[in-house]
């Protein structure tokens, strides 16, 4: 299916939970923040959101600052 | 006996905040960190990059002794920087925030009024928020009077290292505020930091100027020892300035 | 690593001077000079009060640890000073003099000329001399060539605590000087020692902020830390000043 | 005999010698320096420098100083 | 040759606006405008006082050669501000109105969300609105955004006499603003209009300076000469600043 | 109303004394004098060029307008400098001399001893010297004290542009001369003359900031205005600086 | 009857517009803006304005400021 | 005759006083400031000084300056 993270469009096959997709991409949740279609994803809901055609998500992580 | 420096009802023996950017590697930004006395480390948000997902700060910094205070660099209006805000926290960080709302690439000025708009947001959204703005004494106190846990005037621009050029409107902020005042930004030398704290700012905030240094975990422990120097001034108390000279020596002039 | 500070040969691990004029005690000034961490202390000399012959500095200051380091006050001219020079010399100080020769009690400003003419006489009559002058680069120079161990630039007035009023001046002294450059008079805070070696002075000397400071062993504790903070960033590098910003977050704007 | 100290004019009539006269004024050679009419003398020259009529004396101390 | 300064399609000769404040009497007032050379005077707005209702500050104005811009001194939010400009344009003033929203009696510092928001109502009411501002780059353009006529940041507060104390901002908004850029407030000596001018201010407002001057027509024509001064400079075009010198006399040495 | 300027029993109406050096043409530095006002024009000695024996500045300034100040520019010591002096009223100069003494080429700092050597020969000789010192009081007062008809202690490095950055110095110079006080070198823009004035000082040298402008002719009119706008602030008298504000519209609140 | 003038209460029995009411104050219209109850009222209003029991009128004048 | 002239070491087989010389160097006296072996030349001396083998002149003129 046709997907969308942090801005490029992906082929995305893999199973259809968020958890997958992580691991796919490999991503360890502890460390991100992700929005599904804009809506930010809550620790718990991580493993179990799933993963449908035409998603768009935001994967984010923490980096150095000022 | 000094207080400590207390935030939102929290303690702190460290009166340097400390940012995490420009370092040129996590091992001497984790030296520096250790060598500044720092209990709270600034960071940004950024996307994953996907060629390089492993890639994280958190390796190179002990959470359990350092407080991460996230900011929201890159938030050019008011609703970006509370969706960056809710990202911090959706990725685990505590519910602090340092506010910075920038419309402006070239000197990074902070916009007052998104910076306004976004703070009375996320203090209801119980964020305790940490506002990066102008030196202007009247948003200073709408700003704690909305709630926010600090204020953080600029002495000069992001990282131009001119230290405190906005020295009489910070004299107005500390003389009125009644949360800490954390001087950020543009401080460039230890000196400059402990003219902060000799004026009676709460707080610095440092990063520049200790991260692009030929050595920076040695002036990590300079700034520590600048923050620490003006702080012990501030409370012993500093003399007043004369226009004329006053002996150290006694007047009674030489066999006279 | 830091060298140490050799004056005339000696080597010295602390960067601070320290004045003993003005202490409200002995005991004060024990403490203070204590908590400084200084190895050179200044003194005046006058007159025995034949009513109070017993009183003594010296019983406050342990000259084993302490280079106790005379002063010329109170002479207006060469021929005073180096008869000052001569009775320190003679109350068993060892041959180190602080030369100054002041004709001016309301700004308490040097004589180039008779400075000059005093620090020819008395470095020929084996002193080693510490002159304190105006910030004039040419002087300092003529000083070098004389002879002097180091030279001693005022910031602003004695007692002024206006800090380093003088900063152009002094930095040619700090490019040019061969022999170590020492910051003296009127430097206020701890944040103007820091200033004058990040500048890269060798040294700073200090009296009126810590003696007449409501807290003179904090104050001398602070101005010991400003004096390490401003020395430490000055051998790590201090960042070039911009006069637009730099941002220290990452500057791919946020989802950008 | 007159003597003058530190500019005060005096009457001593002790020993005829410094050191029994700084002893007479409660004055410990050690902390101090002395002029004798314009001449400085040394830690050795003080115990016996004649004390004669009309001498003019220096005694001077260490104090604080900046 | 010079271009005039055009504000909201008004064509002016002098980049002096003065204010009419703090007088002795109105004909040292009106001397003083006059040696000036101003166009524009700024006046402000107060209850007749019953007992003495003819008095009237317009008896010393000759409207036909100085534009009045009413001020909107004592509002202390939006709403008060909209009201006096109202009242001035009924009083039968020009709709051209400097805002001023001053919360704060001690400092008098203006609110920047409050004159924003007084700006918009204003501007959309038919007003020609010159905001008087904290110096800050970002709500400058904010209010030039909104379609005031000019901005008007100040140099430090109101009758300090402290001069530019803002520079590094206001050098900012003279190097965005796309309207002219009047410095206001604190201006004390000729000296501190001419730098503002200098900088590339299109014009400054004076008013304590002159009308508490020991001879405030010498004063007015003082500031007149040095705002032309400054001017002229800018348009001449001045050096860049060194470091170190530049000979004025040629280098080859004296017979060398 | 005003007093002339007096040196040495001579009057001039005029505050600004220019410098000829580094214009690019002779007619633009004609220009450039006229627009100044200026009554008293430096110029320095050097070798005929052989090859190119009739050209003299002579031809472009009218002597019976303006007193031509020969300089001792190029003189690295007290010898040269009172050669050099001699030499200028040998080529039919009156005996009036600008002394400088400089041996340092990068700053071109004036050296004390030596010019207060040179000023001693000269006053003796017969000539009326008007010397070029550091900003150091005692220095300023021996000077005085030996015969020379003015002191010209130096705002910032020659052709630095940097203006008056020995501003506690100056004024304890001005606070005592008894001779005029003329601040020489640095003064890059008009508002730095003008601070000189207001401090008290007699009168300004200015080259440099004149001669390298984009238009001297202009930059030389902006100039003296700056000089007449800080003499008539310094007369009429300036308001003292105040930490707080002071309102310059009626403090009764509108409304209220 | 009763009026407040500059928020002082005040006796009034002239003729009842404000053209009058302001000749009675000594006050020049010309130079003057009147606010009656709140609404700032336009030069052409003023003389004709009607004066009523209750009425409160504010009457501002231009003086010096900055 | 060798002469030397502002530094630079010359030949010279004209009139043996000054004032040729400066007419032979195209150098205005009225404009010029003249040493002749160190001795300042007074506007008087100069045309009439003799000039002689090993003299060294410095012949200086006013320039622009600070």
């Amino acid at each position: 299916m046709k997907i969308s993270i942090n801005g490029e469009s992906r082929e995305y096959e893999g199973e259809a939970t968020l958890g997958d997709l992580l691991r796919f991409l490999g991503v360890s949740p502890k460390s991100v923040a992700v929005e599904r279609n804009l809506k930010i994803l809550g620790r718990s809901e991580m493993e179990s959101e799933p993963v449908e055609p035409g998603d768009s998500f935001e994967i984010i992580r923490l980096v150095g600052g000022g | 006996m000094d207080q400590p420096l207390v935030i939102a009802g929290r303690t702190f023996h460290s009166r340097l905040l400390m940012g995490t950017g420009k370092f040129s590697s996590p091992e001497i930004m984790t030296k520096a960190i250790e060598a500044s006395g720092t209990e709270i480390v600034t960071v940004a948000l950024r996307r994953v990059e996907l060629e390089n997902p492993k890639d994280s700060i958190l390796g190179a910094i002990d959470t359990s002794r350092y407080l991460l205070l996230p900011n929201t660099s890159g938030a050019r209006d008011a609703e970006e920087a509370v969706r960056l805000a809710r990202l911090a926290r959706a990725a685990g960080c505590e519910p602090w925030i340092k506010l910075e709302v920038i419309p402006d690439p070239q000197y990074l000025l902070p916009d007052p009024m998104e910076t306004l708009k976004a703070a009375e947001i996320l203090v209801k959204d119980g964020f305790i928020v940490l506002p990066y703005i102008q030196a202007d004494p009247i948003l200073a106190k709408r700003l704690e009077e909305l709630g926010t846990a600090t204020v953080m005037p600029l002495g000069s621009p992001i990282g131009s290292n001119r230290g405190i050029r906005t020295r009489d409107a910070i004299e107005i902020i500390i003389e009125r505020a009644t949360v800490p005042v954390v001087v950020d930004a543009g401080l460039g030398a230890p000196s400059h930091a402990a003219e902060a704290l000799e004026m009676g700012a709460d707080a610095v905030l440092v990063n520049t100027a200790i991260a692009v240094s030929g050595d920076p975990e040695s002036m990590a422990a300079a700034f520590r020892k600048g923050v620490e120097a003006g702080r012990d001034a501030f409370l012993a108390g500093l003399g007043r300035t004369l226009t004329t000279a006053e002996a150290s020596s006694p007047l009674t002039g030489f066999l006279r």
